[in-house]
This record gives structure tokens, C-alpha cells and sequence, in this order.
């Protein structure tokens, strides 16, 4: 038991889940028990509510039935799964999520560049460190949510359509926490290690390259991982209202037609993946500080 | 002193002032400040905690401006002399870049001065094994004892033979033992290579030890209380400290720091 | 871990700090006033911000309604309780080692959920009025505030937990007097980045169902009337509401963590 | 061959089978065109995507047109393949209501977003306030499923015919356990989706000819999906992107929409437009247009189409 | 030594073992020590960098667990007599907290052992005026130099008047002149007080100076390789340290930390 925490505390979790299942959806059985005319035992309830088709809360057990059939299985036997078909199903979760791959990724790239040229000016410019940061957080308190079919609209009109709104968004979430950690990281060498490089008279770019990029990476890996999954969330608020594929598009739909699993099945899928582009990133992070000696 | 000759003079401070303004009001760190150094002297500053020698150490190497008064460094000021690239300098911590290796960290200078791949290596190779740390090339500094990563801070200042090396309290850090050695490795290199050499420390046998010159400070505001000419030879072993002439000096130089400490009242 | 970095107002120093903005803040309004006239963009597109601040001015009553709804009452109730609770659930984490090995990954794994996708699930669960809006708030809130106080807690370096060791200290009062001063900084982090997450949560669920009040409503009501300078106008009142509400985190922060280096002018 | 954009309403379904059984069945390669068909969302404003030329022309209902006509957004209807309204009010029968004079004090739910028009229209000729209160209603804005009525929070939600009506029904309840309210049979009904086009672009005859083009294989189209609801419904959901539809809730949906689209040339009903008008302008104190419309329709389109 | 009565032991420590397992294999910090402290003894540690100087220091005071022997303290466990607030331990740096007042700092040990208010402010006066901070009370601490930060950290050490002092390093970053002032000073206090004090440094004179035994010890393994009894008197005026039986002693300490570096092979 406490040698493994996590799974204790997973195991927990989905205990207290399956428990809170019978009580969340128990009304809808007595409902139809008595719009039917008839009594409910207990035992039959609780039974029916883990297996409910619209439930209010599905059991655990029901989401990843539903991941499963929403991945594999479509696949494997769907009419249009990459077995019969040759290509992936627009019905599988698996497709879904590589177009929010995708956008997430493209979001992901721009809003990273977009950050730490911003971060850049930040530093090496006065003016742009006085005037720009406030905004930055003002623009984060916008609910982009709201602005995001507009935007969408207006990049269509422009003949701007597919991929690229969805990954304007998802850059829109994820530039920011990248600005404030590379701002920091940039910062981060201590007067010393400036100092030192000005007895060697060393150059702007120098200094740059040397030491203010090298002291920043800790700080960049940080906001990479918030920045990541800020841009997954970005490309899901992209992809409510264009239906064009995406798990955003699933979370949706779900929702239209009153499928309580799909959506919880979506959502874990966007977990899954954002939990794996972290996951990454991750990785990558302590690969690149472990060769310059940061780690450990 | 020196009997024929006097070598050229290389740093010159004529009635230097420096003030910091702070939040509290000003500090003056550095007061009417003279002093000549010429070609080859060893100088220490020795005096109490906040008497401007690092300040000093710094306005040489051009990383405080002075106020008032004037510095010249061979001939030119401290900001040309640190363009032409003049300065060796030790912080008083080692201050490695953490994500470089020992010899990394070695070259750094030299790649930045442009040096060739292969002159870098060679260098790098020959000054880290004048402060022994051959064979820890690929460390990382942090693998490092603090003994041990001082000295490389201190092969990094001489990788790229500058002529004058500054050096703020580099031994404050290790043990008595291996501070001896080191003392005796930096006289070596001294009458080796005939560099000038700034020396900040705390300690009073180290001054007297080490120096062709020990000027003493006083806090409040900073300024040079005495300046003594060491009859020593150029020639130390580690005995000398019980010479006599050695203890006169000592004495002296602790009388000084004394009288300053009763002027600033603390 | 990851958010707990996000969101550093710049120290700013004075007037000037304040102007600075200002200007860039007015130059970017210009500029968006002359583009719309100068290309002709359909009122139904985007309006300009001369219309925007016309409605601002005259739809007051009803901004004033949407904003007590979404705010006061989705958003505020949603950041206390998030906010509070994750604060005590950290405590508790804390208390427990095992609890923190097993819920902190887990909790990591949970805040990397793209949560809007949970406010139509909270609008079924919770009804259309504020309680599901203040619930999706709780989970937008919880685990970036739960994740830094817990990180916080654990910001005292070894030397300050060993000496309250050596006066033999209970966890209370250890936790009182160092590991909760300790910590503000992060809590505070914690705080600023939960403001500016409240109102987006309260906005967002508002999508998803809701009475026929608030920014959220309004919001996509309106754009579906076309009268894109009411949306632009609850967005402007949602930016300077939430950047006010950062302000005063940021504020306080100030004030509470003074002694922090970061707090120090730099 | 000539490009043509059209924006539709809401997310692919066969309410739209028509458009998509004529890109199928290869109708507008005949006439000539280029189709893309853009689906909707949530959140999508029709009228927006045509005003910056995102399309040439969209799906809209006569109610939110026309009061974006009136906010200064020219939209001009070209044909009306909808002749019926599918909209209806949907109420548990065990809440009581039986008549709409049963409505005060309850919780009904409602479409935002241009889509309240019919529901405000309705409440305004009843006489029925909607600021709640004990002799009004009290507005839900719904979200887009019927979760408000099924966990009860509603009274009565809004439904279509051919949607959402059925996911009351598939959740579990049956027809007898429900009461509904259908604007046609309130007398409140308002045109639905017709075809809109920019009135500036009706003066190049280039486009208008292209419209009549379009108009004409939409048309067929929708009688083709008329005739073959199940395979219209096959086709609907081949191409939709999103992969949430079902084939039997697709099939289902398309003959409720046959009945709707039952009849039409896809010229406008001159009667039908003027009684819309004249429910939308019956609204009390805030009409949802002030005046009534000059020149919110035009035949030549359909006319050229039939010729 | 002593004469008559030979006061109790108050530490004892036999066959004590510590060894840290590392990522790199066991570090073996402690070996086989056995030393008995009695009350009222001044006992100075001296020995290279990591030759487990702070490590046993730190096993006394129940911060690290032996891996074999036995350590008594009072006759109790080293636990016990923490928990019965028997130490008074001063750390290498400072570590004040930045959010108290150095006032505030020094009450810190007594607010935890529930000090009445009034004794604290006593007290907290009393402490700072013998290190002599009187004025700086509602300073905090990054307005002082390092020096005071060092001597506001001893007056919080002495304040609650715990029996045994343990101090690790408290003068290191101190110059010459302060730190033989803190010297007498410490004498002073520790001639009143009669406490038990373990004192950790790496200075040969400062060692002999203070002492009434001195335990050399030596690394890799850490062991102790010479205890001195000093054969000075309790009374010491500064300039004892021109006597021959100082310097005898201090050439003693010298040649056993020698033979350890010798030995360790460095
Ligand atoms: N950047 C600065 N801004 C303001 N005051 C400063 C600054 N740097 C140094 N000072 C002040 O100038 C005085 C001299 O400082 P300096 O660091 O030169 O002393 P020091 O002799 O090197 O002391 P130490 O032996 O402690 O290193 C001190 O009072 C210090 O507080
Ligand atoms: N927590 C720890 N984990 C692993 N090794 C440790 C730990 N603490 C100390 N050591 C190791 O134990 C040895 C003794 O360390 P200690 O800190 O006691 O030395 P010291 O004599 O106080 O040295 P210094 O004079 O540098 O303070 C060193 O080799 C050190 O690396
Ligand atoms: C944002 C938005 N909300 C509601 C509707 C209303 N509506 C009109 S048609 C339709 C689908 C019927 O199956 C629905 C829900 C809409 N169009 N857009
Ligand atoms: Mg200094
Ligand atoms: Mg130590």
C-alpha cells in the first residue's frame, strides 16, 4: 500500500468516483421507475446506474469502454477505420486528437518563438520592458473564449482557414507564460557573472549566447510545460466553434446530444495528451540540462 | 626600494572618489583615493568589512564608475584598458558558469577573445595544470570541492595572459592548509610571469606574505590609511612568516587596521 | 511546479512605470480606430473603439448587472472557495508525506485537464445560475493554487527547518512561524494566477447555459444580434476587471512579502 | 468553374441534407459550380461570416435576418427551401403545463444567439413577460442539448422537430409523457432556413446567374433527399468532419425535415413572409424589428432558377 | 588536567559511526569517534574541508542519526535532550529570517518555548546589546552587513540560555579585527555562564586562542586525529597569543592537520 502512493491515491479516486456514481445518477432511475408504475430495489438501482446511457456521472469503467470503442475497436471494425478504410475514422478519438495535435503544436512553435523574441525585447530594451508587460498579463484576462469564434470569422474572411486560427489561439495562451519565464531567465545571471563578462569586454551577442541564454534554459523548460498544455487548452476553445475535427469538437458534440461519456471520454483523451506533451517536454528537459551539467 | 630602474607605472589613482547613491542616502565607498602601482608589484588591500576594496579592485577594472579624481590604466583609462582587454579578474566566489565543465569554463575568455580552437586547448590544458586540476577537465563545477572550483576561477583569469590580474579575497573560502599552497603557488607565477597583481584580503599573514605592497583601508568613508613598501625578498618560503622583519610588518599592518577601526568608532 | 512562475507585474518604478504603459496602451487604440476606418471594416466585424467607449458609456446598467452575476457571484465565490480550499488541502497534503508522493502527480495530471471542457458537465450538474459558473472556477483555481502552496511549504531550505529542530518546535508552530511566512511568496503567485483564471472560468461556463444575465451571456448573445460593440465593451470591462483584480493580489503581495529579494527594488 | 461558399447554420446534419446531396450527387458540377460548404457552430454568427466575405452565401432564419437587416447588415433572402417551422416548445407533461396559460411562474428554456426571436415573439403576442416574476416566465439560456428538461431544471425547453424533440425521446421518455407547443400550431411561426445573399451582390447579374445555378441544384438536391431519406442521411454523415452524428438519428432527422421542406420551389411564399414580419413586428414594447423591411427578399434568383 | 572534581560528562560519544548513502556510493562522514565532553568545557573542531566537522556537530544536536555507536548528552539520547531544549546551536551562515526583525528573530526561540512577553523583550535586549546590536532591533535583516547578520544569529543562539552551544563556523565571515573582538567576547560569556560550548573553525589561532580542548580531525574517512587538552588559563588577554605555549600548541594543531592531508593523500 504505501509503497505506491500514486496508485493508492488513483485507486482512491476511483473508488470515491464509482461511490459517487450511484447517488448523482440514482433520480433518473427512480424517475423512470415511476413514470413506469413500478418499484425500484435498491440493488437494482445501484446496478442501473453504472451502466446508464446518458448518465450524470458515468462510471468509471463506462469512460474507458468508451476509449476504447472510441479508439481501437472504431478503428479495427468501423466502416470507416483505418482497418476497412485505409485512413483514420472521423469517428475515433485517435484522429481527433492528432488534428488537435497538430494545431497544438503549430500554436505551441509560434507562441514559444513569439515569446522569446518578446522576452528578448523585454530585456534589452527599456521601453519595451515599462510598456509591454502589464498588457501581457491585460491580454490574458481577456476571455478568449469569447473572442475566439470571432476571430476565427475574421481570419476566414481573410482566407485564413483550417489549421492556422486554431494554432493563432492556442499561440495566444502559450506565448505568455513563455514571456515571463524567459524575462526571468534572461534576468537570472547574477551581477558576478555579468561582471566577469565585461572584463572580458565580451559583446551584446556574447553575452547573449554565453550567458544569458545558457542560465535561461531551466526557466524556458518551466514555462515550455505550462505553455504546452496552455496551448492544447488554446486549440480546444479553436476548435468549439469551427466543426472541423478536434477534440474540442468531440468535448462539443458530446455535449449537443446529450452524451455524457463522450464527453468524459474526450476529456480524458485531451488529458492523456496533454499529461503526454508534458510528459515530453519533460523528457527533453532533462536530457538537455543533464548535457549542460544543471541536473543532478 | 627597488634600487635601479623604477619599472613604468601601469595604474595610477590621483585623488579618486567614489559615491553610491542608495535609497538611504549617499555612501561615500571610496575617498581621495592615491596610489601609483607600477610594472610587476604584487599590492594588497587589506582592511575592514566595507571599506571600498572590493569598490576599488572594481573601479579599476571598470565596473564601478568613479565620481571624482582620475585612473589611469597603462596610460589610458580604465575603460579603454578593459577594451583592450587588460584585466584578469577573480571574484571573491568562484563564480564557474555551472552549465559549462572545468576546462569550459577555462576557455571562456579565450573563445570570446577569439582565440583558435587549438591555442584554446592548449592554454586551458597549461593553466589548470598550474593550479592542479589536471584531470578534472570534464567535471562539472558542481562535482567540485570549493577549494577546488576557486582554483579554476582563478586558471580561467590566467588562460588569457592578461597583465594585470585583480583578485578580490580568492583564497577566503578555503582552509588554512591549502590556502598556504595556493599562496605559494601565486608567488610562483608572479615572479614567473612578472604580472601586476591587485590582491584583496582579509588576512593579515596572506598581505604580508604575498605583497611587494600592502596598502590598508579604513571605512566610513573609505580611503587608504597607510601604505607599506615590504622589505621582503622576492624570494618567500613558507618560513619567512617567522622572520622578524615578517612580524614588524604584521604588526604594523594590524596597528593600522586597529587605528582605523577606533577613528570609524565602531 | 509549472504555474508557479507565471505572472511577475514588473516592479515599476514610480509615475513613469505607470505612463509607459499607458502610451503603448493608447498607441494600440489608435491604431485600431484608424484601421477600421481607414479599411472600411463592417460595424457587424469590428467596431472601433470610439464606438466601444460609447457603448461603455451608455450600456452601464446592464454592464453593472453581467458584472455582479459573473463576478460577484460566479467568479468571487468560486475563487474563495477554490482558492481556500486548495490553501487547507495543502496544508493537509503537507502534513502527510504519503498524501503528497500519491496526490501531486495525480494533481498534475488533473490540472493539465483542458477544464473548459468540463463546464458543460458542471452546467448539468450544478444548474444554470452561478453555482456551476463558481464551480468551474473551483476546478479552473484549485490545483494551480493547491500545487504552489504545496510547493511553498516546501520553499524553507534545510537550515531553517533544522534550527527550528534544535529549539525542538512543533509542527504548529514551525508551520506558523516559518514554513507559512516562507511560503507567501508562492501563495501569492498562487493568488495572482487564479485571479486572472476566475473570470475567464466564470465567463466560459456562462457558454454553456446560464440566466439571461452576465458577461458570458451577454457576450455570446450579443455577437449572435451582431452588436459586436456591446461584446467588445464586455470584454474590455472583463480585461480591466480582471487585470484589477490581479492589481490588487499584486498589491498586497507588496505589502506581505516586502522581505522577499524579488519585493526589494532591484 | 464558378466558386461558391455556403455558411451554414449549425453543425452538419441532414437539416441541411439538401446542399449536401447536391455536392454528392454532383448537382452543382452540373450547373457549373465550385461548392464548399462551411458547417456552423456554436458561436458562429452567419451573418458575420457573410459580411466579411467568408461566404457568398448562408442559412439563416427570417427572424435573426431580418434584425440584422435592420442593425445595418444588407441580407437579402433568395429562396426559402424551409415553407414550414420545425420549432416547438417541449414541456414534461408530469410539471402540469397544458395550454400556454399554464406558463407563468415557470422555467423555460430558450436558443440565444439570434435564435430567441420566434420564443420572445410568442411570449410578446401572450402577453407574457420574460423578466420572470409570478405572472412571467423565467428564461434559461439553454445550452444545445436537452439536459436542462431531462435534470429538470426546465419546465419546457425549446426543441426542433427534428432534433432535439427525439433526444427527449431517446433518453427515455415517451411521447405520452411529454406535452408540446409548435409555433405553427400557435400561429407564431417564422420562416426558417432560407438562403441569404449581400443586396450589393445582386446587382452583378454574374452573380445572380450564379445564385440561380446554385439555388436550382440546391433544390434538386433537397428533392432527391426528399425521396431518399436514408441515403441522404448517408450522405450527411460522410461528410460530416466531426464524426459525432448517428446513422439513425440522421435518418430520423431527415424525414422530419422532409415535412418541412415538403412542397417548396425554393421561392420565397410572399404570405409566409409577410406573416413572419408581421409576428416580429407584434412584439409589445420591444419588437424584434422596429419597421417593417424594404426590399428583405427578392425572386429574381429563384425566378432565373426555374426558368 | 583539571585538578579536583572533574565536572561531568555532559557529551559522550563512543565508536560513533555516520555514513551518508549518496548517489556515488556511501560517504563515510564520521568513524569510530569517541570523545567525552565535560560540563563547562570550550571544545574547538578543526580539520580540512568535509572532514565531518559540521556532521558530528549536527549528530550531537540530533539533526543527523548516527549509523553506530552511542552518543549521550546529559545522560540522555541526543534526541531527548533536544527535545528538552538543551541546545543552543549557531549555523554556518546566518539564516535569520528575512521576515522577522532582527528583534523578532532573536525572540523567535523564545516565543517557541513560551517565554512570557515581557521576558522576551528582556532578553532579546539583553543578547543583542552583548553582540552589540542595541539600535539595529527593528532592522530587518538584509539592511545588515553580513557581520551583524553573523553576530544577531549568535544572540538568537544565546538567548533562551540552553546549556550547550554548538557554533559552526559563527566568526567565518568576519575580519580579523571583528572577529577577535567576538573572540573575547565569547570567552567572556562563556566564563560567566559556564555553558558547554562545541565550536567548529577553520583558523589555527582562533582555535588554540579559545579552547580548553582542541579535537583535530582528519577525511575520507572523517576521524579524529589528535584531541589537545590547552593548557592555557581560563583567562586569555588577546596578546597570549604571543606566548610560547600558545604557539606551541598552535604548531601542534598545524602538524596534525599536516599529517591528515598527508594521509587523505591530496
Ligand atoms: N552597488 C552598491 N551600491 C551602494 N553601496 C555600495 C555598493 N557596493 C558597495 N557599496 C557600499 O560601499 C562600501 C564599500 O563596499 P565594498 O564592497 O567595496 O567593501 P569591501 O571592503 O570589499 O568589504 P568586504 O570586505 O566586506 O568585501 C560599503 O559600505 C558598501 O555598503
Ligand atoms: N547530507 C549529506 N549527504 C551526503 N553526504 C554528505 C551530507 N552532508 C555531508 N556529507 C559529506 O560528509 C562529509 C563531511 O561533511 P561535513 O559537512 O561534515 O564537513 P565539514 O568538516 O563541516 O566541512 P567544511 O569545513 O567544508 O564545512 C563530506 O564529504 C560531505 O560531502
Ligand atoms: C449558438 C446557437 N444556439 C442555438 C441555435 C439554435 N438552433 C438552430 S438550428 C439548431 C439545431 C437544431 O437541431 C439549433 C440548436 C443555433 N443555431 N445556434
Ligand atoms: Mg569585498
Ligand atoms: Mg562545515
Amino acid at each position: 500500500m504505501t509503497r505506491f502512493p500514486v496508485l493508492t491515491v488513483v485507486a482512491a479516486l476511483l473508488a470515491l468516483w464509482y461511490i459517487a456514481v450511484i447517488p448523482m445518477n440514482a433520480q433518473w432511475e427512480y424517475d423512470q421507475a415511476n413514470r413506469a408504475g413500478r418499484d425500484l430495489p435498491f440493488g437494482e438501482m445501484v446496478a442501473n446506474t453504472m451502466a446508464q446511457e446518458r448518465p450524470v456521472l458515468p462510471a468509471p469503467h463506462q469512460v474507458v469502454v468508451e476509449l476504447w470503442n472510441s479508439t481501437v475497436v472504431e478503428e479495427a471494425t468501423g466502416r470507416r477505420g483505418l482497418w476497412r478504410s485505409g485512413s483514420l475514422s472521423n469517428r475515433s478519438l485517435i484522429y481527433h486528437g492528432l488534428i488537435t495535435l497538430s494545431a497544438t503544436m503549430l500554436g505551441f512553435v509560434i507562441g514559444t518563438g513569439g515569446g522569446i523574441l518578446l522576452a528578448i525585447g523585454i530585456v534589452y530594451n527599456k521601453a519595451m520592458d515599462t510598456s509591454v508587460m502589464p498588457w501581457a498579463i491585460a491580454s490574458q484576462t481577456i476571455p478568449i473564449i469569447a473572442l475566439a469564434p470571432m476571430i476565427i470569422v475574421v481570419l476566414n474572411s481573410v482566407g485564413i482557414a483550417g489549421l492556422v486560427p486554431k494554432a493563432i489561439i492556442a499561440a495566444y495562451l502559450s506565448f505568455f507564460p513563455v514571456v515571463v519565464g524567459m524575462v526571468k531567465g534572461l534576468r537570472a545571471p547574477d551581477a558576478m557573472q555579468l561582471d566577469l563578462m565585461k572584463t572580458y569586454s565580451a559583446s551584446g551577442n556574447d553575452v547573449f549566447a554565453k550567458l544569458r541564454l545558457p542560465t535561461s534554459m531551466p526557466y524556458l523548460f518551466a514555462s515550455l510545460k505550462v505553455g504546452i498544455a496552455a496551448a492544447l487548452v488554446g486549440t480546444i476553445v479553436g476548435e468549439l466553434p469551427v466543426q472541423e475535427g478536434g477534440l474540442g469538437v468531440r468535448l462539443l458534440s458530446g455535449s449537443y446530444y446529450g452524451q455524457t461519456i463522450q464527453i468524459w471520454a474526450a476529456l480524458f483523451a485531451a488529458a492523456i495528451l496533454a499529461a503526454g506533451l508534458v510528459g515530453i517536454v519533460a523528457l527533453i528537459e532533462r536530457r538537455v540540462l543533464k548535457r549542460m551539467g544543471m541536473a543532478q | 626600494m627597488s634600487d635601479v630602474a623604477v619599472p613604468p607605472v601601469v595604474i595610477e589613482a590621483q585623488g579618486l572618489n567614489l559615491t553610491f547613491t542608495t535609497n538611504d542616502g549617499p555612501v561615500h565607498a571610496l575617498k581621495d583615493i592615491n596610489l601609483s602601482i607600477h610594472k610587476g608589484e604584487f599590492v594588497s588591500f587589506i582592511g575592514p568589512s566595507g571599506c571600498g576594496k572590493t569598490t576599488f579592485l572594481r573601479t579599476i577594472a571598470d565596473l564601478e564608475q568613479p565620481t571624482g579624481g582620475t585612473l589611469s590604466v597603462n596610460g589610458m583609462s580604465a575603460s579603454e584598458a578593459r577594451k583592450a582587454r587588460a584585466y584578469g579578474y577573480v571574484f571573491q566566489a568562484a563564480g564557474l558558469y555551472p552549465w559549462r565543465t572545468i576546462e569550459g569554463n577555462v576557455r571562456l575568455p579565450l573563445e570570446i577573445m577569439g582565440f583558435s580552437k587549438a591555442d584554446q586547448a592548449e592554454r586551458a590544458k597549461r593553466v589548470l595544470e598550474l593550479v592542479e586540476l589536471s584531470g578534472f577537465e570534464k567535471k562539472f563545477p558542481w562535482q567540485l570541492s570549493g577549494g577546488m572550483q576557486q582554483r579554476a576561477s582563478i586558471a580561467r583569469a590566467l588562460a588569457f595572459d592578461a597583465d594585470i590580474l585583480l583578485m578580490d579575497e580568492p583564497f577566503g573560502a578555503l582552509d588554512e592548509i591549502v590556502r598556504d599552497r595556493l599562496n605559494e603557488e601565486l608567488l610562483k607565477l608572479w615572479a614567473r610571469t612578472q604580472k601586476t597583481i591587485g590582491f584583496v584580503t582579509h588576512s593579515i599573514p596572506e598581505a604580508v606574505y604575498l605583497s611587494t605592497k600592502i596598502v590598508v583601508m579604513s571605512p566610513r568613508p573609505g580611503r587608504i590609511t597607510d601604505i607599506i613598501d615590504s622589505p621582503l625578498p622576492k624570494e618567500r618560503p613558507l618560513e619567512i612568516r617567522d622572520s622578524p622583519e615578517f612580524i614588524a610588518i604584521a604588526h604594523r599592518v594590524r596597528e593600522g587596521l586597529r587605528a582605523g577601526y577606533e577613528e570609524a568608532g565602531e | 511546479m509549472l504555474v508557479a512562475f507565471v505572472a511577475e507585474l514588473p516592479r515599476k518604478g514610480g509615475l513613469m512605470g505607470l505612463i509607459a504603459p499607458l502610451i503603448f496602451g493608447a498607441t494600440i487604440l489608435w491604431a485600431w480606430e484608424c484601421v477600421v476606418h481607414a479599411l472600411g471594416v463592417p460595424r457587424v466585424i469590428l467596431p472601433a473603439p470610439s464606438s466601444i467607449a460609447a457603448r461603455l458609456a451608455t450600456s452601464t446598467d446592464t454592464l453593472w448587472i453581467d458584472l455582479v452575476q459573473t463576478f460577484g457571484r460566479g467568479a468571487l465565490s468560486g475563487y474563495v472557495i477554490g482558492c481556500g480550499s486548495a490553501f487547507v488541502f495543502a496544508l493537509v497534503v503537507d502534513r502527510y508525506r504519503f498524501l503528497r508522493q500519491g496526490l501531486l502527480p495525480v494533481g498534475n495530471f488533473l490540472a493539465a485537464l483542458p477544464i473548459i471542457g468540463t463546464a458543460p458537465i458542471f452546467v448539468m450538474w450544478f444548474g444554470f445560475d452561478w453555482p456551476s459558473k463558481a464551480a468551474v472556477v473551483v476546478a479552473m483555481v484549485f490545483f494551480p493554487m493547491l500545487v504552489n502552496t504545496v510547493q511553498g511549504l516546501t520553499a524553507t531550505d534545510s537550515m531553517q527547518r533544522d534550527l527550528m529542530r534544535t529549539y525542538s518546535a512543533s509542527w504548529g508552530q514551525t508551520l506558523l512561524r516559518l514554513r507559512l511566512p516562507a511560503a507567501m511568496p508562492f501563495v501569492f503567485n498562487g493568488l495572482k494566477i487564479c485571479a486572472t483564471l476566475a473570470l475567464i472560468g466564470a465567463i466560459v461556463a456562462e457558454f454553456f447555459g446560464s440566466p439571461t444575465y452576465g458577461m458570458g451571456f451577454r457576450i455570446s448573445t450579443e455577437v449572435g444580434r451582431l452588436q459586436l460593440d456591446m461584446v467588445w465593451a464586455e470584454i474590455a470591462v472583463a480585461a480591466l476587471l480582471g487585470s484589477a483584480f490581479y492589481g490588487v493580489w499584486a498589491l498586497l503581495e507588496r505589502r506581505v512579502t516586502f522581505w522577499h529579494p524579488s519585493q526589494r527594488s532591484r | 468553374n464558378d466558386e461558391v461558399t455556403l455558411q451554414l447554420k449549425w453543425v452538419t446534419q441532414a437539416q441541411f441534407a439538401g446542399y449536401y446531396v447536391a455536392l454528392e450527387n454532383g448537382y452543382y458540377t452540373e450547373e457549373g459550380l465550385d461548392v464548399t460548404i462551411r458547417p456552423g457552430g456554436p458561436d458562429i454568427a452567419p451573418v458575420q461570416v457573410l459580411m466579411g466575405g467568408g461566404a457568398d452565401v448562408m442559412v439563416d432564419w427570417m427572424p435573426s435576418a431580418l434584425a440584422a437587416r435592420e442593425q445595418g447588415a444588407p441580407v437579402v433572402n433568395i429562396a426559402q427551401p424551409f415553407v414550414r417551422s420545425g420549432m416547438m416548445l417541449t414541456c414534461l407533461a408530469e410539471s402540469g403545463i397544458t395550454s400556454p396559460e399554464d406558463f407563468p411562474g415557470r422555467t423555460l428554456g430558450v436558443w440565444f444567439f439570434g435564435n430567441e426571436y420566434p420564443f420572445l415573439s410568442w411570449m410578446a403576442h401572450l402577453g407574457i413577460p420574460t423578466e420572470g416574476g409570478d405572472d412571467g416566465v423565467e428564461v434559461l439560456r439553454q445550452g444545445f442539448n436537452v439536459d436542462p428538461l431531462l435534470q429538470r431544471q426546465a419546465d419546457c425547453v425549446s426543441t426542433m422537430t427534428y432534433n432535439e424533440y427525439w433526444q427527449v425521446i431517446d433518453a427515455g421518455i415517451t411521447p405520452e409523457q411529454l406535452v408540446t407547443f409548435k409555433y405553427e400550431d400557435q400561429g407564431v411561426a417564422t420562416l426558417e432556413d432560407g438562403l441569404y445573399v449581400l443586396e450589393d451582390n445582386l446587382n452583378d447579374p454574374a452573380f445572380v446567374d450564379r445564385m440561380a445555378r446554385f439555388v436550382r441544384a440546391s433544390m434538386r438536391g433537397w428533392h432527391w433527399a426528399e425521396e431518399n431519406p436514408e441515403e441522404a442521411a448517408m450522405i450527411v454523415l460522410d461528410n460530416d468532419e466531426t464524426g459525432a452524428q448517428t446513422e439513425s438519428h440522421q435518418i430520423r432527422m431527415m424525414g422530419e425535415v422532409a415535412l418541412l421542406t415538403q412542397g417548396s420551389t425554393g421561392a420565397l411564399d410572399e404570405e409566409a413572409y409577410a406573416r413572419t414580419v408581421a409576428t416580429l413586428l407584434g412584439g409589445g414594447s420591444d419588437p424584434v424589428i422596429t419597421a417593417e423591411p424594404t426590399g428583405a427578399f427578392t425572386h429574381v434568383v429563384t425566378d432565373a432558377a426555374m426558368q
